[in-house]
C-alpha cells in the first residue's frame, strides 16, 4: 500500500494492563493492504520533550472498518501523551511502514514468541496466519501476572501459552524454558520481544534448525528510510529496520 | 502571480526550497507523500568515491527540539550511484544536487570528476563540515587551508555551479565563506550540523555509537540565522540558508536575514510532506506582503 | 549518607551545584523561593570595573527550548556592589563566587584587585566569554593571545581560587581550556552562551536590538555536554559544567561526561526553585546507584 | 506578599469574546496582600513552543475565597494552550509579581483607561478604588464592538465609558478623542493597553498636567528581577518592568 500521512481519530483507549493501553483508530481506509509486522510513526503534539515521531506496530487492522489499533506501553513522554489520548482526539500518522512477516505455507505448524509489548504485532499476524488455515502456538513472556496482558483475543486465535519469571502465572522462567517447545516442534517461529529475549530465541531457532524470523525495535528518526539511524549489522552490511525490517530472518542477522 | 523562482549565480531554480543532504534519502523515498518535481531543488545523501559503513549503531539520540546523528556518510559509493541512482533521479524536473564527501583531496577531486559526466547535475554541494567523517582529527571545514586546498582542488575539475557546505563549528564562519568566495564557489550554504553529544543518565552510557554527533533541528536554528546573517554581509557570492527550518515562517526568516534559498532537512524526517508545504507557505507570504518576487524577501532585514 | 561534597582544586563546595551568573541576580531575589544557603555556590551577574546600563531593549528572544539574551552586562559597578551588596551576600552560608568582566585587561585587573579585598569572596569566575560584549569585535575568549594575556594579568592580583569560563564559539575549546590551565587558572567553567539570531519574519526586525545575542537553554546541552567531555579529557584542573541544565538528570549527565561541578542558569526563570530540587536529585541519584560520594560520578562515561 | 511558586487549580474558564478567556484559579490563599497591577508567571506544560513562563496580570482577586482571575487573550501558542484549560486543570504560577498601583487619596477623581486586554489589571484596581469610597470613570477603547469584553462587571464599580475605533459601539476614535475627557477632569488616571494608546493617553495626561500611571507589557524571561530583560529606558536608567514595574509613573518614563 502506498505510504501515506494521514490525520486519524482516537475511537477507544483502554488501559489492558498497568501502563499499558490499546488505541483503536479510524483510518478511513477499508480492504487496504496493511501487513502484519509493519509499524505507524505518531506524531506526538504538545509534548515538549516528542520532537521526532514514535514508531508502534499494527496490533490489529480490520479491513472491514478501517479499524486499526496500537498497543501502547508507556516508557517515556510519548508514549505517555499517547496513553492520555481520549476518544475522538486527532492523531496524525505516516503508514503503513517497514516489511512484514513471511507468512506460512499451507500445512506448517507456527509459533509466535512474544516478550512483554513485545506481542504488539503478533496477534494481527496470528490473525493472519488463522485466516490462512493454520491455528497458531503463542508463547508470551512476561515479568510476573500483573504485567500479563489480556490474552482473551489470542486464544480466539490460537493457542497460548505462557511464561512469568517469577511463575506468578503460566510456567516458570522464560519463554525459551516452556515446555511447549520440548513438547512440539515448529516449521516457523516468529519473535517479538525485548532484544535478549529474542536472541534467546534465535540461538533456540538455530540449534534446532528452525526458520525464524524476528521483528526489530531499533531507534528511528525518520521510519522511511532516508536518514539511516535505524540500522543493523546484517551479513548484507548495514540494512534500515525501517524499510528493509523491521522483521529479518534470523539468518541474515550478526547475532 | 509571484514569482518564486531564483537564480543561484547562474542555477535557477524554480523556487528556493531545496532539501537538505541526509535528509531525503535519493528523492524516491518521498514519491509516495509529494511530488519530488515542485521542489526547487534537491541535495541527494551524502556520496563518497567509495562505499560506506557509515557508523554502528546507535546512530540517533533524541535532544530538546533536536536531534544528534552519527550516520558517518553511508552510501554505495560514486559507482553505484552513477549505474542505480542516477537514471532514477534525472526522472525529476527539479535541480538535482549532489552532496560530495571524501576522507581526502584526492577523493572529493575523483567524485567530482565522475559527476562531470552526468549531463543532469548542474550543481554539486561540497561537504567539507561532516563532524562524523574526520581528517588528522579534525574536519576539513574547520581548517582554513585544508578548505582552501579541497575548495581548489575541485574546482578544477567540476565547472558546473559549485556549492560548498560550511561547518558552524568555527570561531568565525566567515573566513570559510571568504575563502569560498575566493577559491571561485558558486554559492555557500550553511550550516550543516553543531558537534553534539548525549548521556544516558542511568547507564552512564554515551547515546551515539561514536559519543559525538551532529546536533540539527530546530535547537541550532538561532546560530544558523546568526551565520547566515554574517556569512550574507561578508561575501557577494548567493548563500543557502538551512538549521532547524520547520516551516514556511522558519524559512522566510533565513531568507530576510540574507538567504537566497534554504533548505529543509530534519523536518523532512517529521513531516515529509513539509518541504512542498513551506513552498506553498511562502508564496502566501509574498501575496500576504505585496511581493510580487520571492528575491524582494532576500536581505530585508531591517536594522 | 551520600556525600555530595566537591572539592574543586581547593575550593570546597557543600554540594555540586552552583547557579550560573546572570541568572541568579545577587541570590536575594531568590529568599522568597528557596534557602540559597543549601547551594554549593552561587555566581552573582557580572561585575564591571565602571556601572554599565547594558543594551537597548528588547533584551530577550524566546527560541525553540531555549532563549537569545543580549543584556551586555548591565550593572552597578564593582564601587557599588562592594558598599551595597558585599554586605547582603556575605550572609549566605554557601560559595559566593563574583563573576568578573572587563572592556579591556586593566577593566579585569581593577575589579580582581578590588574584590581581593573581599574576604567573603574565595573565588572569580573570570567571564571572558560574554557574547554580547566586544573588544576589537570579537570576544576576548575567542582570540587564544587576548585570553591568555588577560588570565595572566588577573592571575597576577587574584590568588584566591580563579575559575575561567570558557565560549562555546569557538572550534576548538579545548585550545582555551589548555591556555587556562597553563596561565595557572584552578578551574574552568563552561559553556557560556553560543551567539545567535532571531528574526521577526512578519515585520522583518531583529526580535533583539543588538541582532544577536546568546543561546542558553536545553537547545544548547548537546554542544555545552560535548564540549564538557572534550575538557575534561584535555586538562587535569575541575571542570564546571553548564548549558541547559533543568532537572538533576541534566546534572548527572555533566558529570558523568566529566564535569565536578555544574551550574544552573535559564532554569532558574522558569522553576526559581530548580537549583536546590537538582541538588536533591543528585542525592537521590547517588543512592540509586549506591553511590556514597558525589564524585564518583565525575567522568564515570563507560565509553 | 511573600512571592510563592504554587500549583492552583483552574475552577472556571469561560469566553467572554472571541479568542478572550477569563480563568478562575482557586490559590488557597484568603486575605492575601495582593494588590492591583500585580501579574503572574504561568508555566505552560505541554506546549512545544513555550519554553519560558507566560505572564498574566491579575485581573481579580476574591480575598475571602481566595480565587485569582486572569484574562487571557490568544496571541500565540502559549495564551492558545492557557485558553484550552478545563476546570480542575492544575496550573503551576509564579506570584504575585511587580509593583502595584498607587491608590488615589480621598475624594480623588479617578479615570482608568483601557485598551482591548489592556483591562486586564483594572477592574481589580477599580474594585479596590471604590472600595475605598471613590466611584472611578472607566474608558475603554476596542476597535469594533465585536472585540468589546463584556462591561457589566465594571458598571457594578463605576461609570463606564466605550470607544470602538469604528464607532460601531460607544464614541467613535480612540481613547483619548472621548467626550469625557472633555467634559470631566481627573486627578488621577491609570492606564493600560497597547503601547501607542499609552503614549497618547499620557501625551493627554502631560497637556493636561495630570497624574498618570501606565503598566507597561514588556517581554519577560523570569518576572521577579534576575534576568533584565524586561528593562524600560527611565530618567533613573533602566528599571525592570518586572520588579520596579510594571507600573510606572509617566514622569519617570522617557516618551
Ligand atoms: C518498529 C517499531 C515498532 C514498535 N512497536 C511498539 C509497540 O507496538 N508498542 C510499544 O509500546 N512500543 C513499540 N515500539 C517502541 C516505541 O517506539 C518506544 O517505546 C517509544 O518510541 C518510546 O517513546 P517515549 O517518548 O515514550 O520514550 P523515550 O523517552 O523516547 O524512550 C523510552 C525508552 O524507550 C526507548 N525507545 C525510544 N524510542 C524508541 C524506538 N524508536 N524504538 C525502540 N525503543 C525506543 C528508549 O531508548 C528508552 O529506553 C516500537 C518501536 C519500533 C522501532
Ligand atoms: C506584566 C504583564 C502582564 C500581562 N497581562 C496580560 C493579561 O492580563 N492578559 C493578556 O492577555 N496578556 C497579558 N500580557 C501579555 C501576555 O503575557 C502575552 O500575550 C503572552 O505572553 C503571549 O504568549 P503566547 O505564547 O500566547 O504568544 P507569543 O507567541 O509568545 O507572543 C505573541 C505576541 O505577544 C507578544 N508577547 C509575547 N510575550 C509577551 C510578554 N511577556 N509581554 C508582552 N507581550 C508579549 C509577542 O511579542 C508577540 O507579538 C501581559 C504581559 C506582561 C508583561
Ligand atoms: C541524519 C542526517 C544525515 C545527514 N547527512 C548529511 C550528509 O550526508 N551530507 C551533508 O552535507 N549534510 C548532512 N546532514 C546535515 C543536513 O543536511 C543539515 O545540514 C543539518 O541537518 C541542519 O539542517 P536541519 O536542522 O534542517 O536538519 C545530515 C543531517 C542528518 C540529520
Ligand atoms: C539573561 C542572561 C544573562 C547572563 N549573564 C551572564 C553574565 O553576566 N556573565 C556570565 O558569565 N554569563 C552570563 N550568562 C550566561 C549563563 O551564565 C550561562 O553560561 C548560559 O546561560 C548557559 O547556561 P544555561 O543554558 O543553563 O542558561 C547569562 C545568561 C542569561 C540567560
Ligand atoms: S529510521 Fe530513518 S532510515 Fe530508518
Ligand atoms: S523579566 Fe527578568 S528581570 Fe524582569
Amino acid at each position: 500500500m502506498t505510504r501515506q500521512i494521514r490525520d486519524v481519530k482516537v475511537l477507544n483507549n483502554r488501559e489492558i494492563s498497568k501502563g499499558v493501553f490499546i488505541l483503536d483508530l479510524s483510518t478511513g481506509l477499508v480492504d487496504a493492504a496493511i501487513e502484519p509486522g509493519q509499524f505507524v510513526q505518531v506524531k506526538i503534539e504538545g509534548s515538549r520533550e516528542t520532537f521526532l515521531r514514535r514508531p508502534f506496530s499494527v496490533h490489529d487492522y480490520d479491513a472491514s472498518t478501517g479499524i486499526l489499533s496500537l498497543l501502547v506501553q508507556v516508557a517515556g513522554p510519548g508514549s505517555l501523551k499517547l496513553s492520555g489520548a481520549g476518544k475522538g482526539d486527532s492523531l496524525n500518522i505516516v503508514f503503513p511502514l517497514g516489511n512484514s512477516f513471511t507468512l506460512p505455507l499451507n500445512g506448517e505448524r507456527v509459533l509466535l514468541v512474544g516478550g512483554g509489548c513485545g506481542v504488539a504485532p503478533l496477534l494481527y499476524l496470528g490473525k493472519r496466519i488463522r485466516k490462512a488455515g493454520i491455528e497458531p502456538q503463542f508463547l508470551l513472556g512476561f515479568r510476573e501476572s500483573r504485567s500479563v496482558l489480556e490474552t482473551g483475543e489470542y486464544e480466539l486465535v490460537g493457542k497460548v501459552s505462557i511464561t512469568t519469571e517469577d511463575g506468578s502465572m503460566g510456567e516458570k522462567g522464560f519463554v525459551t524454558q516452556h515446555s511447549v517447545l520440548s513438547v512440539d516442534s515448529f516449521d516457523r517461529i516468529y519473535c517479538c520481544g525485548p532484544e535478549p529475549m529474542m536472541k534467546a530465541v534465535a540461538a533456540y531457532a538455530l540449534r534446532t534448525d528452525t526458520w525464524c524470523e524476528v521483528s526489530l525495535e531499533h531507534l528511528m528518526a525518520c521510519g522511511f528510510g532516508v536518514c539511516l539511524c535505524c540500522v543493523v549489522d546484517t551479513t548484507a552490511g548495514n540494512l534500515c529496520t525501517c524499510t528493509d525490517g523491521p522483521v529479518f530472518n534470523i539468518k541474515n542477522l550478526k547475532w | 502571480m509571484v514569482d518564486l523562482s531564483v537564480n543561484l549565480n547562474g542555477l535557477v531554480l524554480k523556487n528556493p526550497v531545496i532539501t537538505a543532504s541526509g535528509t531525503f534519502g535519493y528523492g524516491s523515498e518521498f514519491d509516495d507523500f509529494i511530488d519530488v518535481s515542485r521542489l526547487g531543488g534537491i541535495i541527494l545523501k551524502g556520496i563518497t568515491a567509495e562505499p560506506r559503513e557509515g557508523n554502528p549503531y546507535p546512530r540517533m539520540a533524541e535532544t530538546a527540539s533536536g536531534m544528534l546523528n552519527s550516520v558517518g556518510l553511508q552510501n554505495k559509493g560514486i559507482g553505484h550511484f552513477i549505474s542505480e541512482i542516477y537514471p532514477v533521479v534525472s526522472e525529476y524536473d527539479t535541480q538535482v544536487i549532489l552532496n560530495v564527501n571524501g576522507n581526502n583531496i584526492d577523493d572529493y577531486v575523483k567524485v567530482a570528476g565522475l559527476v562531470s559526466g552526468l549531463g543532469k547535475i548542474n550543481a554539486i554541494e561540497l561537504n567539507i563540515s561532516c563532524p562524523n567523517v574526520k581528517m588528522g582529527g579534525m574536519a576539513f571545514g574547520t581548517v582554513r587551508q585544508s578548505a582552501r586546498e579541497v575548495i581548489r582542488a575541485v574546482r578544477n575539475v567540476w565547472n558546473r555551479h559549485l556549492m560548498v557546505k560550511l561547518s558552524p563549528n568555527v570561531t568565525n564562519i566567515t573566513e570559510f565563506a571568504v575563502i569560498a568566495e575566493e577559491e571561485g564557489a558558486d554559492s555557500v550554504s550553511l550550516i550543516n550540523t553543531l558537534l553534539g553529544m548525549a548521556v544516558d543518565s542511568e547507564s552512564r552510557r554515551p547515546r551515539l555509537a561514536t559519543v559525538t554527533g551532529g546536533l540539527s533541528g530546530p535547537a541550532v536554528k538561532p546560530v544558523a540565522l546568526r551565520m547566515v546573517w554574517q556569512v550574507s554581509r561578508a561575501v557577494k557570492i548567493p548563500v543557502v540558508g538551512l538549521g532547524g527550518i520547520m516551516n514556511a515562517a522558519d524559512a522566510v526568516e533565513f531568507l530576510i536575514a540574507g538567504a537566497s534559498a534554504i533548505q529543509v532537512g530534519t523536518a523532512s524526517f517529521i513531516d515529509p510532506d513539509i518541504s512542498v508545504r513551506i513552498i506553498d507557505g511562502i508564496g502566501d507570504y509574498c501575496r500576504r506582503h505585496s511581493l510580487s518576487r520571492v528575491t524582494q524577501i532576500t536581505g530585508s532585514l531591517e536594522l
